[in-house]
């Protein structure tokens, strides 16, 4: 029986482990990557939930531009510590 | 059809918009551009004043009626508190025109302080739960971009965090409430959580209790206080003390009302503990403090705690005890004006540390008028402050909350301990005289001079400020 | 050891949470909107609450005809929140501009852009754009709306910046089109204020609901609303991406 | 003009004095002595003329009768002198026009509080008098501003009691005028007449100095300006002792000590207190090296007397101590004016550095030696009337401790205030103050009025008795019987003149011995000190040899294993600091991670609670 | 049961544990950039809660389309949709602004460590 609610719940497993992983992985960029791919997995799952709406933003704002915004601060950061 | 108090929002929100096309034509104009909205605002919530009510009336918003829109809590009290928050915020803009403009980002910091007023007006003025937390988030992130006014990056991750905790908790418990009671409008979910078992009312209660005191400078969520209050610049000190404060508290005295109708005592037991620890261990840390600014920023996080305790004591089982509850929203509303004039003077005097105060003849009218402010705040006649806190000891005895007496009372002594300190530090030198960091300008003398007089005013006509403001949510459950 | 106590807190924050709201939450199958405002909000009768079961896709109705229940949500039954909301984006970019504007702000540069990368945004930008815009017009017929299409729009100028290590957006035209499509939105909604006495009330005509050019002053609205975030977001991006 | 329009007077021209002595001090000065005698005519005009300030439904009512004119009357003579007194007194002080405006801020303040006719009139003038004299205590130096703190910490403590006391009145009788509550006193019920009391008496005896609540008194009498020390000791105090004798209006005075309305032995405690307080204050003053700071433990051992003998039951008893608030007042202007003026040459107060002044100012020697004297309460002066009276009531009640504690003040007090005397007046000179004045005759004027008033009310007591029996008949209390001269009591009659008289007679013939007999040889002190001996040290460092020196170094040595109150309450100050910065680190000196933990325990902790 | 099981998971319990591991993390770690990373955890637990507080049985998307054309159709609640739309934007604000907080800090103090930070503090 794989309706949409246990589907979801396997989902939301997996997101818990990604954000275990990203918070507990000793690398920054991973964690940033680990955040990104729980957010796609929220938007699926939005997608299940029948909330297009919230799945797309969630899709364009939380995994695109936040993660963007995560690695360039990443990128930034390492600029900074390269010139001193 | 213009006594809509959607105005009274609308005004700053729409010079703070205006601003950034402004800046391109021309950055000189944008420093006026703040006074200008307040001015405005203030001129408009006169003319709503002139034709208002004291009852509770509910506006809409966008054309739908309670509960489905969005609707706006407004009376005559609550327009009084908007005038002197608005009073206090033109004040401040005017010495951030004066004095703080040129520090950082010139377009920035006049809208991250617009907008603030504009959130703080929306946290008095909002009826609908939701629209608090826009209005929070709004006052939250103005609140950070003006803790980094001067550099104090530190402080402002700590607020960032902690408020932003408290403001997930707070959509977790309206998210849970909606679901619930079907409802986002403070005043229909009350009806649609009766038949709800104890334990989610207690869960619900404590998520909005931690997350309200966030704002409220209240325990366990102020930690950020003393920290944003030692790192901001004097401008937006006073947007901290004297108008962010209040309306956050306003705001919380308002879901505890209306939300609640009062009817679970948990709630109220609870917030009157936490407004007697948060009172007590604010007085009792502020006392310890040799940083003026800390100092004061513990006395307010004290104040906040006095005020929230008295409105929750007065709160029993669905009946307000009038008394309790007007002397809290009186010392509330003097508190406004009390440490406006007093950050605006600690500001004015460069006066930071208890340690290197250096008085000297030409600041003595400024230490005068900033000494106003400090009787008031600690209850010294002929001033204001002196019969907020008459009635509110009044009040207390007579209805025996002998507990209470005693906490607030010896916590009190200490706040008039350091106050005092603070004072003689201020008009006395200690021998070595040097010059003055920067000289007053006559502009915010005569600001100093306007508030000082509003207190002496108040104090002297203490019966009819306290009728005008009484009874503030008459026709809530009043 | 630190952990492990957090651990414990959270787990028992989990289990008092859980077990306090989940007797009285209205989950799954127990979840009927009967009593709420939502069902009002889909049925469009909140003026109205005895009109019921009559058909919405296709005709007119006098409060809302916008196909998409959650844009006449945002746009029209609850737009105060969506007008703070935005007034949030547009203060938090301004702290972004204040606190990355204002110092020396080096422009990140990409060692050797991609060859293909640089060719395609040519053509990509575009259309990107256009399909951003697309969703925006779209938002009250379809899924998504101005914030979505906004990112997407945002998206694109991000692209443009990783195509080529000396690509600027023009700051004036963002301020400007920030300033012109926040101010029009609160002029709109006086303008409801002073034609209808509430303040983003609906005052333009309804006409049919699930046409494109339907449903008053939500599509007008929501067009502000993604040129604004377009506007804001790519500002984000412009202050990340640095511009000296 | 009536009394109100002399309060709203007084705080307009204290205002305008604020700016006109901008121009010069004596302006100022001048100005507030005219308006001090000025309101002495007025209070007399509107005996028993109520009198209301009523600014929006806020009434302030004041009444002259003859219970508090006494406290008026007193009130304006002492400061009278003392504005006299300032009118040069105050040249060398820093901020004088502050000192004159916050003076007469004050005065304008007490004669409010002494002529309110409810109490929350009193509460308000109460309050205003505090911050007013917290800054004058704190106008002269660093030191002082401690002594500043500590007081309006301790009087903040009398005040908030105070209050819960007025309004626990209120609330069991419905109003705060003094009449309506002598009315309905009967609504009040035990358990809140205790509270009421108890509450009064504490507010009183931290502002009037009574131990164990007298600790501020030292710093702040001795460090305080000197011009205002007398007003300071003289008045003050007895506004904190104001209060328990107007406990006296509402419950009936034999009812109160006799208790039968609060069923608690309140007389016998209070007696005993003042008792304690009489050997507390002598002792420490007895052990004191600063000449104010002496005079400031003398007031506690006053305030002592007065307590005791107003609770102790008898009218005469109470008489005794309505007259010793005189007495005290009398006394401590003429000690702190004297030893002021002896300040004012020589800018110095301690008595190691003084001596031998009596010779350049006879003057202010004469006004010391008759304020000691009567102090003392030796015959002929207006203290030994006072101090008699208590003698006769304590001996004829036969209460030996109290009569113990009350004899031992005044053997104590002869060993306190003759040091001064013997080391400032008398003695040996220092080079330095060789060439130095008597002051000038305005400062002079008021000593000699007071020395004057001290030996004329002891002679013929009589002045002062008949208002106090009025007071007394005021009261309900029944007046003791006397005659412009004579007082009779149980035991015997007292005589004052014909005291005097052999008094007199005695003085003058030890004169004429003297005159005729004595063989005046001129001894060189350090010999009649070495008793002939040759000491080497003494060419070189006379100061060592100085008399006043570890004056009394047994009685200290006796005394020091006691532990003295101020150092356990600093030892408590101490420990109190220590608990509240644990406060700081727990709560505000944590990283963010701290934070939140704090957060999510307070979280669960609220949980938990309701849950279990 | 089982179902019961399943839907106090994916309703209730799974979206509060994915909140409370944000919470976690920020009660763990001293990295800043992690502070950020977890409150965005948080930000997705809660959004996931009011989205699925508002899912229906068997509902369907809150759109009329010419299939769904009649009111009182089995919808899922829109008003959860829009506050989480809100919630959203709000957050990616809150976060761009912290990360540019971040950054300053950064330069200011040398490191992303509290405790480091802690240390270097002036008051």
């Amino acid at each position: 029986m794989m309706n949409s609610i246990n589907l979801s719940a396997i989902f939301i497993l997996i997101i818990l482990l990604f954000s275990i992983l990203a918070i507990e992985s000793k690398n920054i960029l991973k964690s940033i990557v680990f955040l990104s791919a729980a957010s796609i997995l929220t938007a699926l799952i939005f997608v299940i939930w029948k909330a297009p709406d919230v799945a797309m933003t969630e899709a364009a704002i939380g995994a695109g531009l936040t993660t963007f915004l995560f690695v360039l601060t990443y990128f930034k950061i390492n600029t900074i510590k390269k010139e001193n | 059809m213009i006594n809509q108090p959607v105005i009274i929002i609308l005004i700053p929100l729409f010079f703070a918009f205006l601003i950034p096309l402004i800046s391109v034509f021309s950055k000189k104009i944008i420093k006026i551009i703040p006074v200008i909205a307040a001015f405005i605002n203030l001129a408009a919530i006169i003319k709503i004043l002139s034709s208002s009510s004291r009852i509770l009336k509910y506006f809409s918003i966008s054309g739908y009626k309670i509960p489905f829109g969005i609707n706006l809590i407004f009376n005559y009290q609550i327009g009084m508190f908007l005038f002197a928050i608005n009073l206090v915020a033109l004040i401040a803009f005017l010495y951030f025109y004066k004095n703080e403009f040129n520090i950082g980002n010139k377009i920035a910091y006049p809208i991250a302080f617009t907008l603030g007023l504009t959130a703080a007006n929306g946290m008095i003025l909002t009826g609908d739960l939701f629209n608090l937390f826009v209005f929070m988030e709004l006052a939250a992130i103005s609140g950070y971009i003006i803790s980094s006014h001067r550099k104090g990056y530190y402080s402002t991750i700590t607020y960032i965090v902690i408020t932003s905790i408290g403001s997930l908790l707070f959509l977790l418990g309206t998210a849970s409430v909606y679901n619930v009671s079907g409802s986002l409008s403070l005043n229909t979910i009350s009806t649609g959580l009766q038949g709800v078992s104890g334990q989610f009312i207690i869960i619900i209660s404590v998520l909005f209790i931690i997350s309200l005191s966030g704002e409220a400078e209240l325990i366990p969520l102020n930690s950020w206080v003393p920290k944003v209050y030692n790192k901001t610049g004097d401008t937006g000190r006073i947007f901290f003390g004297s108008i962010f404060s209040s309306a956050a508290l306003f705001a919380v005295i308002k879901v505890l009302i209306l939300l609640f109708q009062g009817s679970y005592s948990y709630i109220y037991e609870v917030i009157t503990v936490i407004g007697l620890i948060t009172l007590f261990i604010g007085e009792v840390v502020a006392f310890r403090q040799e940083n003026i600014k800390k100092m004061i920023a513990y006395s307010s996080v004290a104040q906040a705690g006095l005020i929230i305790g008295a409105v929750s004591m007065a709160i029993k089982n669905g009946i307000i005890n009038k008394m309790v509850f007007n002397a809290a929203i009186f010392q509330l509303f003097n508190n406004i004006f009390a440490k406006g004039l007093i950050l605006l003077g600690v500001g004015a005097l460069g006066a930071y540390h208890l340690n290197n105060l250096k008085n000297n003849n030409k600041k003595l009218l400024a230490s005068i008028l900033t000494g106003i402010g400090v009787l008031s705040l600690i209850g010294m006649p002929p001033f204001a402050g002196f019969w907020s806190k008459f009635y509110l000891i009044k009040a207390l005895v007579l209805n025996k909350f002998t507990f209470f007496i005693i906490i607030f009372l010896f916590s009190a002594l200490f706040e008039v301990y350091y106050y005092m300190k603070f004072l003689q530090k201020l008009f006395f030198s200690e021998g070595n005289k040097t010059k003055t960091k920067k000289d007053i300008s006559f502009l915010t003398y005569g600001m100093m001079v306007y508030l000082s007089a509003i207190i002496l005013l108040i104090g002297i006509f203490p019966n009819s400020i306290y009728k005008a403001i009484s009874d503030i949510f008459m026709g809530g459950i009043l | 050891m630190r952990k492990f106590g957090a651990l414990i807190i959270i787990l028992a924050l989990l289990y008092f949470l859980g077990s306090g709201l989940i007797t009285d939450l209205k989950i799954n199958r127990k979840n009927n909107l009967s009593q709420k405002t939502a069902r009002a909000y889909i049925n469009r009768n909140v003026k109205n609450p005895e009109i019921n079961n009559q058909q919405l896709h296709g005709k007119t109705n006098n409060e809302n005809t916008a196909a998409n229940s959650v844009t006449a949500v945002i746009v029209d039954y609850r737009s105060m929140d969506t007008l703070g909301e935005i007034t949030v984006l547009f203060l938090a970019v301004t702290g972004v501009l204040a606190l990355l504007g204002s110092s020396k702000n080096n422009r990140i540069k990409l060692e050797k852009p991609n060859y293909i990368l640089k060719i395609s945004s040519k053509f990509l930008f575009p259309l990107i754009f256009l399909f951003g815009f697309y969703i925006f017009i779209h938002g009250h017929l379809t899924p998504g709306g101005g914030f979505q299409g906004g990112t997407i729009v945002a998206a694109a100028v991000l692209m443009m910046y990783f195509a080529s290590n000396n690509y600027r957006v023009n700051t004036t035209d963002i301020k400007i089109l920030e300033s012109l499509s926040g101010l029009s939105f609160i002029i709109i909604g006086i303008f409801g204020l002073f034609i209808l006495g509430d303040f983003l009330q609906n005052f333009l005509n309804k006409g049919i609901m699930g046409e494109l050019f339907s449903a008053g002053i939500v599509p007008i609205i929501y067009i502000l609303i993604g040129l604004k975030v377009s506007a804001e977001l790519s500002n984000i991006v412009k202050e990340f991406m640095g511009d000296k | 003009m009536t009394f109100n329009n002399l309060i709203l007077l007084g705080s307009v021209t204290s205002f305008l004095t604020y700016f006109l002595s901008k121009l010069s001090y004596k302006i100022g000065t001048v100005i507030k002595t005219l308006f001090i005698i000025i309101s002495m005519y007025i209070i007399y005009g509107n005996f028993n003329t109520p009198s209301s300030i009523s600014i929006n439904e806020i009434n302030l009512n004041f009444n002259v009768n003859a219970f508090n004119i006494y406290f008026l009357v007193l009130a304006s003579f002492v400061f009278l002198m003392t504005s006299l007194f300032s009118i040069n007194g105050i040249k060398k002080y820093k901020y004088k026009n502050s000192y004159i405006f916050l003076n007469l801020l004050l005065f304008t303040g007490i004669i409010g509080l002494f002529g309110s006719s409810d109490l929350i009139t009193l509460f308000i003038f109460w309050e205003l008098i505090t911050w007013v004299s917290f800054f004058l205590i704190s106008l002269k130096s660093s030191l002082s501003r401690k002594a500043a703190l500590v007081y309006i910490f301790m009087s903040m403590i009398g005040t908030y009691f105070l209050i819960s006391g007025i309004f626990i009145i209120q609330n069991s009788i419905g109003g705060v005028s003094f009449n309506l509550i002598q009315k309905n006193i009967g609504l009040i019920n035990t358990a809140s007449a205790n509270k009421v009391i108890i509450f009064f008496v504490i507010a009183a005896f931290v502002k009037g100095g009574v131990y164990p609540l007298h600790t501020w008194l030292r710093n702040a009498h001795g460090e305080a300006p000197d011009n205002f020390s007398p007003v300071l000791s003289g008045l003050l105090t007895k506004m904190g002792l104001y209060l328990i004798y107007f406990l006296v209006i509402f419950f009936p005075f034999t009812k109160l000590i006799s208790l039968n309305i609060a069923s608690f032995p309140f007389g016998i405690i209070f007696s005993y207190i003042g008792g304690i307080s009489i050997i507390v204050g002598t002792i420490s003053a007895i052990l004191q090296n600063d000449a104010k700071k002496l005079i400031a433990f003398s007031t506690v051992s006053h305030a002592g007397y007065i307590v005791l003998a107003f609770s102790y039951g008898t009218n005469l008893a109470f008489f005794g101590s309505l007259m010793h608030i005189l007495v005290h007042a009398f006394t401590s202007l003429g000690m702190f004016l004297s030893i002021a003026a002896v300040k004012y040459r020589t800018n110095t107060s301690k008595m190691d550095d003084l001596g031998g002044l009596i010779t350049n100012m006879p003057v202010t020697f004469t006004t010391y030696l008759v304020s000691i004297i009567s102090l003392a309460g030796i015959p002929p002066l207006v203290g030994f009337v006072s101090k008699w009276m208590i003698y006769q009531a304590l001996i004829v009640n036969g209460s030996y401790f109290l009569a113990f504690a009350a004899f031992f003040g005044s053997i104590g007090s002869f060993m306190y205030v003759f040091r001064p005397l013997a080391t400032v007046f008398l003695g040996q000179r220092p080079k330095k103050y060789e060439k130095i004045k008597e002051v000038p005759f305005l400062m002079q004027l008021p000593m000699l009025i007071i020395t004057l008033l001290t030996v004329l009310l002891g002679v013929l007591p009589g002045i002062i008795i008949k208002p106090l029996n009025k007071l007394m008949t005021h009261l309900g209390i029944d007046p003791i019987e006397s005659s412009l001269y004579k007082l009779v009591t149980k035991l015997t009659t007292l005589d004052m003149v014909l005291i005097f008289t052999v008094f007199g007679l005695g003085f003058l013939i030890a004169l004429i011995v003297f005159l005729i007999f004595a063989k005046t040889t001129k001894v060189k002190q350090h010999e009649q000190y070495t008793a002939g001996e040759i000491v080497p040290e003494l060419k070189t460092m006379p100061s060592m040899y100085h008399y006043s020196k570890n004056y009394y170094k047994p009685f200290s040595r006796i005394f020091s294993i006691f532990p003295s109150l101020e150092s356990i309450y600093n030892r408590i100050a101490y420990f109190t600091k220590k608990i509240f910065d644990i406060f700081d680190n727990f709560f505000y000196k944590e990283t963010v991670n701290g934070y939140v933990w704090i957060i999510s325990l307070v979280f669960l902790t609220l949980i938990i609670i309701r849950w279990l | 049961m089982i179902n019961n099981i399943i839907n106090s998971w994916v309703f209730v319990y799974g979206p509060l544990s994915i909140f409370l591991i944000g919470l976690y993390g920020i009660l763990t770690q001293n990295n800043i950039f992690k502070l950020v990373i977890s409150i965005n955890i948080m930000n997705l637990g809660v959004n996931l809660y009011i989205i699925a507080l508002g899912y229906v049985h068997n509902g369907i998307a809150p759109i009329y389309t010419e299939k769904f054309k009649m009111s009182g159709e089995n919808f899922v609640d829109p008003v959860p949709q829009a506050l989480v739309l809100t919630a959203i934007v709000i957050s990616v604000a809150i976060t761009a602004f912290f990360l540019a907080v971040l950054i300053k800090n950064y330069e200011k103090y040398k490191t992303l460590d509290i405790e480091k930070i802690k240390g270097l503090e002036n008051d």
